[in-house]
């Protein structure tokens, strides 16, 4: 990987786990409610996968504040839809788990697990139907590949050899159940391995991570259908702000966090482009600029006019045709 | 024209002037659908834009709303209502909602088309009926289709759209004739007055439409009244306008649906002019619907848990005899 | 005790006496439910009995029927409302038909519990409310526990009932405190009558109750009357026998429930009571329900979208200024 | 196979296919009505598969007259059952795709495809938690195998190891879709492979299906958990009364019908057991006595009295404790 892309991609790491901490404190300060998934732990995955993808469309869930930034969707305009701003993304209506930018090919933001699956296969369809090679990405954890709709994606995806790519951040648990009680595997590309190719990498290492969507990305682009990746990750937070992550040992957390993805990554600029102090402290303090502009943006910003609750519900004037 | 070639001429008309309409769903393709809706369109269209699906309706929805995401104007057929129920959280939590959840950024342009209600003996998983619950989904349009010249205009319409749409079938209306006016396109969202009159207004949508219309000559005979029926065509946005002005005009509703009673669609009208237009009702309105039990396959059975032309003349008569119609 | 105690405890009383009964859902096992409810039973129970699912609520349904035909007593959770549309085909399709379909030969003693409506800003996915929908399925029981005692008596009788039951709770609810009355037992299908009074009845439902008996002090006092306020408790049978005789006494009738208006459950009872007691009313009927729009993320928006304590005693207000209550 | 049993299975199909016969005779007639699904063509399936399963549970489709009978169920209560009758095994309510009988462990007759599977499921859970050895079949067709409930139950099954016998029968066809255009696959085995042991089987050869389940049901009866079985067979109609079968060539139903199950245990019988002209003429009339009689039966038997409609809704006194 070159050098100027090793440090974007470090950056948005970091300023990926800033933002997820400073979401944290102002959810503890009561300024974001709801539902609020951290992603602290699995940056390498989020950012290096949609790095690596260029523009193709992306389907993610509800743990996708990252994903969203590295798309191009402004942290300020996803810390003002965290605190239900009408300058938020999706102008207050969404919240943290459903932020949508089609202008940058980034749908969501679906919080039914599984859910949007079936739609990045039919998103999938529409891109080969339309000669498009870019392809599509859908994201989703471990606990989405026991709900029949992931099964009947990977089905049809490749009954119909769609341009798709299915990338499982496996961090092993859905909330608080560890996915081997309730799945045969520990590994979940065992599911994929009768329909596509399934690869493994190690979702802790940017690197890693980068070159296996780039692989896949051409995979997809020569047309031979889809094609699956599993990233073994591990998140540091609860499954939400709601879970105290009880039912994971101190011992585990500690395995967990000596595979750090952002100390590693420092640990390649370091190694291999022997970056310096100097470059990563600024680095990490113009990551945290950001972070704290997009917080001081997204409380000052408006709460959505109360008409607001009405706007959006159909297309006005939306045929385009009715002879 | 029969109901069926209409809705087969409206889909060929789309899809013939907008590359981007394709309509997928179980043997929708070569087999021509299980009505034979789709007939043709694989051979005219191609097997890309009449796409053969799996038996996987969560994924036909869903795919649809990809499709529509991606650019495309999808039309889904779902072989019969009982099977939507397996696609419920990709028509309630996906298609309805993505728009406003978004703040208008994904739009869909897709239909849903699915036919359902009581047959001829296909038992209780092949004979609900589900505008009850999905008419209630903030973020559809939901249109029933009773009539043949409607059937064709609306399902243009509902194509041509770019918002999200259920389009209604019922299993006995495919073989009914009619005439389409290819030339005046309708307002998809208007009530139609099947018939006018003066005394009662009788609401209803679908197959029972028809069973009104049969019923009526001995309604009115008996009765010595008429009566105005009204087919309400758009489930979802409903047409009050209408009603308001034929109640106004009659003072007295009566709510007919093939559906169980309890819960059934028939009572947001009901209550929405207990409501709205109290005073201007000379009687307590009527609702007449299915029975509260899962349909049977015994014919007698079946037809005594539906309203049938002659349970209708039956429960219309018996109320306007007590309430002095 | 707190409503979700009370549910745990009748769990934990119902597992006790019979082996058979065991529940199953997704982190309802060693997590001990994301609502605490099913806390301790896998400690005490084993996880054979409180089973932790996958991710797959078409299966928690589903297998739920078997285990009842195989002769178990499961009480299945699905963690939110949102999620059963997942299960809607083998709620519908299965738990509710299977025993009519079969004349009887198959018997399914389940529950099916699921907590739904508008928590705390957690978007258009995960508030919403089905009641509308499956109160509507003949073959079903519905019970919406309200109340802490409700809650407790309730769940044991339709876990140790040989019907299928769905068991609605809301999320806010669980911290609800209220004393149990552990030795009276009570019947399910009746309804609760809140708090007595003349002039107007208000129904209700789950947390709507609340909200209800919040707005009563400023409604009694501006229009300077009283009200009695009824729980439905059972959504499906409804006890009509209790509504009746409160509406014989006031003549008006307001429902009061969190959905969204259009096609909301309200509804039926509003059109039932319209086409029954139309002659005891004195003034239309009122409805307050929710928008209809998905329910948004914003905090001020959210609760713009559906009835509040200010909001119902204002429209109740509104409506008996205008009606001469 | 033994003698015995031989003949057994004989009877058994030579008298499911004059029911089939007789069936869409009273259909055409106007006496049975809604959606009749023949299992003529598949009878070794039907048959030897029952048989073979001995006490365990069964969970079935709509094309299940066959394996009603074979489970006990008397042909008089099916036929009546097609007719609508009272006397009908369904009392008139279920019809030709909803016969259940549970003191013969026959649960349906499903009509939704694939509905049934994770009902077999829990039932395979409740049977392993009493700690019973016989276990579950679920039958499902090949178009059953592309639907999430499927996917999902097989997952369930494996992580759980339930006593389960999935039993595809792969007739090629769902309706008017051949399964290899809407699934990469044309044996569907292929999709169970990662959950459990999989076989296939003739499903045309009724002493090769009774070999397998019998072998699958020592299998199940040992604890391992699933077992997957698939049945390559033929249907000889269409798939309903309503279907034409327009889109399977001459050609290729010739190629079906020279398969014949039937003619292939006859001449099992003949050649293992020399079994004579006589012995089998006499099989067949005692077959086709019973059919008529069933049909007999079920003509003169009454309709449902009107207040059927409302009985069966709810077990009347059904709580077996109040307190
Ligand atoms: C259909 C559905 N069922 C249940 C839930 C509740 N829920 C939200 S996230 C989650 C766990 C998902 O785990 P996984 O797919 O591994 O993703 P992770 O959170 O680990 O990234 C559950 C059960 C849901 N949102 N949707
Ligand atoms: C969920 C669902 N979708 C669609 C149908 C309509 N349908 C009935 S049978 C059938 C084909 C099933 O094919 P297969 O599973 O191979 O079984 P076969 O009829 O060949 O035995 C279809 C699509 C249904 N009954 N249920
Ligand atoms: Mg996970
Ligand atoms: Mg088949």
């Amino acid at each position: 990987m070159d050098k100027q892309l090793a440090e974007e991609i470090y950056f948005e790491m970091v300023r990926g786990r800033a933002f997820e901490y400073a979401a944290k404190e102002h959810y503890m300060k009561g300024e974001i409610s709801g539902f609020l998934h951290l992603d602290i732990g699995q940056e390498a995955l989020s950012v290096a996968a949609m790095k690596a993808f260029g523009k193709g469309d992306v389907f993610s869930t509800y743990r996708e504040h990252i994903m969203a930034m590295v798309r191009g969707i402004s942290p300020n305009a996803v810390m003002a839809e965290l605190f239900g701003k009408a300058e938020g993304v999706s102008e207050g209506k969404g919240g943290s788990m459903h932020l949508f930018d089609p202008s940058h090919y980034f749908y969501g933001g679906d919080a039914i697990v599984g859910g949007h699956i079936p739609n990045a296969v039919g998103c999938a369809y529409a891109r080969k139907y339309q000669g498009e090679e870019s392809g599509v990405m859908v994201v989703f954890g471990d606990g989405a590949t026991n709900g029949g709709a992931f099964f009947e994606s990977l089905n049809i995806a490749s009954a119909q050899k769609l341009p798709l790519l299915f990338l499982c951040e496996n961090n092993e648990y859905a909330i608080g159940t560890n996915i081997t009680r309730v799945s045969p595997f520990k590994k979940q590309s065992k599911k994929a391995e009768p329909y596509m190719p399934t690869l493994e990498v190690d979702g802790m290492d940017a690197v890693a991570v980068h070159k296996v969507i780039t692989d896949a990305k051409a995979y997809l682009e020569k047309g031979h259908g889809p094609i699956f990746i599993e990233a073994m990750t591990c998140r540091y937070e609860g499954h939400s702000m709601s879970d105290a992550n009880a039912y994971r040992s101190a011992q585990e957390m500690a395995q967990c966090k000596a595979r750090d993805p952002i100390e590693k990554m420092k640990h390649y600029l370091e190694t291999v482009y022997e970056m310096d102090e100097t470059v990563i402290a600024q680095i990490e303090s113009q990551a945290q600029q950001e972070v704290d502009a997009a917080v001081a943006f997204a409380s000052e910003a408006p709460e959505p006019a109360p008409e607001a609750l009405y706007a959006h519900m159909f297309v006005e004037g939306g045929n385009h045709a009715l002879s | 024209m029969l109901y069926r070639e209409a809705l087969n001429k409206a889909l060929d008309e789309v899809m013939a002037k907008d590359e981007n309409v394709v309509v997928l769903g179980e043997d929708v393709g070569l087999y021509g659908g299980s009505y034979r809706v789709t007939e043709g369109l694989a051979v005219k269209y191609g097997e890309r834009r009449a796409i053969d699906t799996p038996i996987a309706e969560l994924s036909i929805v869903g795919n649809a709303v990809g499709m529509a995401i991606g650019g495309l104007r999808p039309v889904a057929e779902i072989m019969t209502a009982n099977f939507a129920l397996l696609a419920f959280d990709q028509i309630i939590n996906h298609m309805a909602k993505y728009r406003y959840m978004s703040a208008g950024k994904i739009t869909l342009p897709m239909v849903v088309r699915f036919p359902q209600g009581v047959s001829r003996q296909l038992a209780a998983q092949h004979s609900e009926s589900y505008e009850q619950m999905l008419a209630a989904v903030p973020g559809l349009r939901v249109l029933a289709a009773s009539d043949v010249n409607y059937a064709y205009h609306a399902l243009k319409h509902a194509v041509l759209s770019d918002d999200p749409y259920l389009f209604i079938e019922h299993e006995l209306l495919y073989n009914k004739k009619g005439d389409v006016d290819v030339d005046r396109p309708l307002d998809p969202f208007k009530a139609r007055i099947v018939k006018e009159g003066e005394a009662v207004t009788i609401v209803s949508y679908l197959k029972m439409v028809d069973d009104v219309m049969a019923a009526l000559p001995q309604i009115e005979e008996t009765l010595g009244c008429s009566c105005e029926v009204i087919d309400l065509c758009s489930l979802n946005p409903v047409d009050y306008d209408t009603l308001r002005k034929s109640i106004e005009k009659t003072s007295r509703l009566v709510m007919v649906e093939e559906d169980h009673k309890t819960g059934g669609y028939g009572a947001q009208i009901v209550s929405t002019i207990a409501e709205e237009m109290f005073y201007a009702l000379d009687a307590p309105p009527l609702r007449i619907a299915g029975e509260d039990v899962p349909v049977p396959y015994n014919r007698r059975l079946e037809l005594q848990s539906i309203p049938t032309p002659d349970s209708i003349a039956e429960a219309v008569i018996a109320w306007g005899r007590k309430h002095d119609v």
